[in-house]
């Protein structure tokens, strides 16, 4: 029998089960229980949030204000601690409430946390994993909706995991808890309430491991978190008009699964990458790239990307919906690559 | 607080006002006819008032997520807050902004930051802007209790004090970041503590009572419009609601809600007024009920406003396409 | 007779003109002129330094403390400050020493200054400019040495620009600061002191169009600001061995001169780009994605991106010397995509 | 101060270490045998050498690009430290971090951070973390005068102050942010003033005396050890170089540099050592000679040190590689 949890459920039970199997991990942020100040006066108070989207919800109930740590409004504080307390051997879970907010502890990702082993001579290893919230169509406007996946892959040192299912989302979180790197670890505000098996048990996926969430032939659509399921819906509306996609879930942006994608181009000889972000050096021009390099020869048309628009996330709903991918022009990449696949090889045919 | 008669009438429309629009924004939120965050100012309402009223036109606001209070104020038509509340065409930023941005450039207001604590380097550039250009311009920088432990903060402070930036560093301090009571995360103690070491004048007031902080505020802006010196007030206040609607409060005792309304600012101020004879309750409920009215308007006209069209998606990214 | 300056003195020149030209233009940053503190005491110390690189030298006894602001180390406190400036009627060129250092105002430039235009529904403009250092090659090891073009260009809302050329640092300058949106100016650090012609008179350079420094017909090479240079090496090598390179210099990367860009690749059927930062998410794949789906059918071999590695910036003068991309690894790349181009057609021809 | 002959002996021989250390970069550097940036802690000595020699050997320090001396005042091999210097194998950090980053982490040194403030946060969590495990480490993190503007420094006193962490902050105020004078940047007047806000005890010390600072770093630790709080010593002391080694330094007054000088700290030693008698001059010439001799040898053997495998430049970005 299948135990069905939505993602947020997901998350809280690899977070419980990760606190409960090493007393080293810890938990910090704004309002990651909630109530701080009230626990004496008012018991209810405890716990009165597990931040904005209850994830972290009960923890506090099980392991106390020392291990689920209420932070000041100061990223770059509680960020930097994390760091510190990685480097003296925790495994700290800090929460950067919006990724949008990711501005306030940049340096401590960019510089420290990522660059510490490297710099000097692999001596350290910082075991951290950023917990943080990203996403458009919440009408939640341009400074809590952005995604910005780019930002954090494009930098060495750390690795970067958004995953799209419950299955994947507990199976990645003890992952990455585990991990000896800095992970940001990427949760879309709405897939928290996507439903899917998950197993009881504690498991792991191994960081870097696509996954193929649809098998198919004429066409291979990369789906960037969230876009993963907007892209499964288009695969089944092709399929109707006979054309058989394939979707994959890189699932780790850094690392890359490049075998899984290339192997899947290399065969279907069609690209469409599907990102919610903006469209200028992204996760879509980056595996697009792959692609142009190193599956070129079996390229049958051009790579499609279907994106965010290069604008902020706007408030007003009709505007955001236009902001974030969907179907039809999934659609329409998928058919226009195809038809410019068979236009090119007419082309070729007709000597032009 | 000898005050005319239009000027009391106007600071109780804007109290009014701004009460009625957020209990209409809650009630629709929680009717689901909203979208997005909402985050409302109840219960603050004398600080927006009595500081704003202090100010000049061409004086400049940075604001937060939670601004209805500092736009109402600042006497951005209803109808334009509705309409950006809904995102449509008739909103003060043309939807683009929803709730927690609906401030308007228009009237200087520079923005309701969704950052917790972005505004205030901001203020205190566009103070000293007006000052190197010859003018007497003045900012304020409104922000919460919790953004004081941002290094913005500390930055913006050192930033304004060092250049002799005219910025008024307003601190609602309505007990709560979020969930974190402030018993919890001010170390230092109170606001006004934490302005020493950068020299900066700082004052605290009571934040109920729309008298005292306009006082301050006269004195403060006063102050820093003729030495452009920085400031700081903390005004104590409380936020009745949560976070933002849906927030479920249970880390609130419930005392303390009922305390703190003890000393509304709307009641505190019919108090004020009507005990000495200024101003009748029959004045004051004739004006609190042509505000509801016009809340009720602007809902209904932002609801009937049409949606932004398509192609504005991928305006106003830049000033020039170059 | 043609005068020749440094880029160095080419920016200063364009800071010096744009300051007389308009009172509203003032610099802000950590000893840009220097000897705060010491005027009064000790008169040589006025403008001991103009920044470390020397390129506000001489500006401060031209304008005075009011208009070369030395402000502490507090990055989120000046660049914010830049834009209310910007807002309420100047045009604040802000410098951020290293770009490395960005982390400590990211938010400033993110959320505020890139988005204040369009939340707010288009009523303001933020017309500042950001100079910034960036590069390898310096022995300033991990920490002053990254590039991160990439991070910025993601962003919309910013400009982004990084001249190669003395000629264009000038003119690309004057045009940042007249320009109404916040301009993000890359300086590289290895380019200061590379001299060229500089018309002493002010001009301006639109931003967004690519300059094509050497015309060629067999491969399109896009060199990211240093590899400006790198890349013209490489092709006088590779023009012996009698393949013809057209060099392209974007100098602006957002926007970017797609249309010269595009025309080139689709003449020679053949793109190399060289970009010193890391690989991941960065302008060698936007620019790769952007042939690999808009000139997909004139291209006649794989793409290539010759970048930075996949790690920090190290110091050891030969593994830094290994980070950078050199001339043999274009040269290699160029050869490659051009024999892989021959390969690929064989088998074409072959029904492969 | 009453110290016996070996701890004497242990700190002159750790400063002059540094000082010939610092010396013969400098004048490498400008022979143009070093590669990079030199930032040099000539006139500092006492502040390493007084405070790390009062910490355990598991205790957590972070450093900044000056750290040469907080290196070897932890005993970094001088080997190890011209190794990093010319980029070699033998390196602190196997030639990838050069002078900047040179320091040990195998000796608790978290990093000699390039970013100004940058080592303050984590050095409050290494410092919480040693509690949360109940070992009793401590935490010393190093930093500027210019420092204490970044938000970084304000976050890190405030994580430190209310999640009681066991860091002791050491500001060595050296008067110069690069070029810019303290008392032009530093409104509070002191960096103590600095910690009230946050009630993080705080003292000031003469950095020049490494007796002066040896006492109080003994009582700050101590106390950070046992109470689990955290602490700010202010260390007063001068840069007699510039802010890296190329600097012109032109903003010095001349005859600042003197006076300091007639303070330095090895001189300071000296007079405190030899005119009760506790050591001779003798004694300080041996080991002051012993240094010279290991610096010299030890930037020789770094010149004939191998340089690192091209293999490793893709080494160490990641612990595992899945
Ligand atoms: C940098 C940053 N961190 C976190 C948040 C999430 N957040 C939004 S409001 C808020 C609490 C702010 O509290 P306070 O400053 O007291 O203002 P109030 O909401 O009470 O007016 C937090 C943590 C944010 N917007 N920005
Ligand atoms: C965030 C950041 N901004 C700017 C710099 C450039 N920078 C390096 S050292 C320095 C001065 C630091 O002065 P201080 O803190 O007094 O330390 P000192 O060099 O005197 O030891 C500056 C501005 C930097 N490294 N990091
Ligand atoms: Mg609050
Ligand atoms: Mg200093």
């Amino acid at each position: 029998m299948t135990r069905e949890l939505t993602i947020k459920d997901a998350l809280n039970e690899a977070l419980r089960q990760a606190m409960e199997a090493d007393d080293d991990v810890v938990l910090l942020g704004e309002d990651i229980a909630g109530g701080a100040g009230r626990d004496e006066a008012y018991p209810e108070a405890a716990d009165a949030w597990g931040g904005p989207f209850g994830v972290t919800q009960g923890l506090l109930g099980q392991f106390g204000r020392d291990r689920v740590m209420d932070t000041p409004i100061a990223e770059t504080g509680f960020v930097g601690a994390s760091i510190g307390m990685a480097i003296a051997g925790m495994r700290p879970v800090p929460e950067i409430m919006y990724v949008d907010f990711i501005g306030t502890s940049f340096d401590q990702l960019l510089n420290h946390a990522a660059k510490l082993r490297y710099l000097y001579g692999g001596k350290v290893s910082v075991p951290m994993t950023v917990r943080t919230v990203t996403g458009a169509g919440f009408r939640a406007a341009g400074e809590h909706s952005q995604t910005l996946y780019s930002l954090y892959t494009h930098i060495p040192g750390l690795k970067v995991v958004a995953p799209a299912t419950p299955y994947d989302a507990k199976g990645l979180l003890l992952a990455a808890i585990q991990d000896s790197d800095p992970v940001i670890f990427m949760e879309h505000k709405r897939l928290y309430m996507t439903t899917g098996h998950v197993p009881e048990e504690p498991y792991t996926i191994p960081l870097g491991t696509a996954s193929i969430v649809r098998a198919g032939d004429d066409v291979t659509i990369i789906g960037v978190q969230k876009m993963v399921h907007t892209a499964l819906e288009a695969a089944t509306e092709l399929e109707q008009q006979g054309i058989s996609c394939e979707v994959i879930d890189p699932r780790s942006y850094s690392p890359l699964d490049t075998d899984t994608i290339l192997t899947s181009i290399r065969r279907t000889g069609h690209l469409v990458v599907v990102d919610e972000s903006h469209p200028r050096c992204s996760l879509a021009t980056d595996i697009s790239a792959l692609a142009a390099e190193h599956a070129f020869h079996d390229l049958r048309g051009p790579v499609r990307m279907v994106t965010g628009t290069h604008s902020p996330v706007p408030f007003s709903p009709p505007l955001e919906d236009l902001y974030v991918p969907d179907v039809p022009r999934i659609v329409d990449a998928v058919r226009s690559t195809l038809d410019q696949g068979r236009k090119g090889a007419e082309a070729v045919a007709h000597g032009r | 607080m000898i005050e005319d008669r239009d000027t009391l009438l106007g600071l109780w429309q804007r109290m009014t006002r701004i009460r009625r629009f957020e209990e209409r924004a809650s009630t629709d939120k929680e009717a689901d006819l909203l979208e997005g965050y909402i985050h409302n100012y109840s219960g603050q309402e004398a600080i927006a008032t009595g500081i704003i009223t202090q100010l000049r036109a061409d004086d400049w606001i940075t604001s937060t997520y939670r601004n209805h209070g500092h736009s109402i104020a600042r006497d951005v038509p209803l109808e334009a807050m509705t309409g950006e509340l809904l995102g449509r065409t008739t909103g003060v930023c043309g939807g683009k902004g929803g709730s927690m941005h609906a401030v308007d450039q228009d009237l200087g207001m520079i923005g309701g930051m969704g950052i917790v604590a972005g505004g205030m380097p901001i203020a205190a550039g566009a103070a000293l802007a007006a000052r190197r250009r010859g003018q007497d311009r003045v900012a304020v920088t409104f922000f919460g209790d919790g953004a004081v432990h941002q290094g913005a903060f500390h930055e913006s402070m050192t930033f304004a004090a060092l250049f002799n930036c005219p910025v008024i560093f307003v601190c609602e301090n309505n007990l709560y970041a979020e969930t974190t009571a402030v018993d919890y995360h001010l170390i230092a103690g109170s606001v006004i503590a934490m302005a020493e070491p950068y020299g900066v004048h700082a004052t605290q007031v009571d934040g109920m009572d729309v008298f005292a902080v306009r006082d301050a505020a006269e004195q403060l802006i006063a102050r820093a419009r003729y030495t452009g010196r920085p400031a700081l007030l903390e005004a104590m206040t409380y936020r009745y609601g949560g976070q933002y609607e849906g927030d479920t409060q249970t880390y609130k005792p419930p005392q303390e809600v009922a305390q703190w309304r003890a000393r509304d600012p709307l009641l505190t101020f019919r108090r004020r007024v009507t005990e000495p004879g200024l101003l009748t309750h029959g004045d004051l409920d004739e004006v609190a009920e042509r505000s509801r009215v016009e809340v009720a308007d602007a809902f209904a006209a932002a609801a009937l406003a049409p949606w932004p069209d398509p192609s504005v998606l991928l305006t106003d990214v830049y000033t020039e396409i170059s």
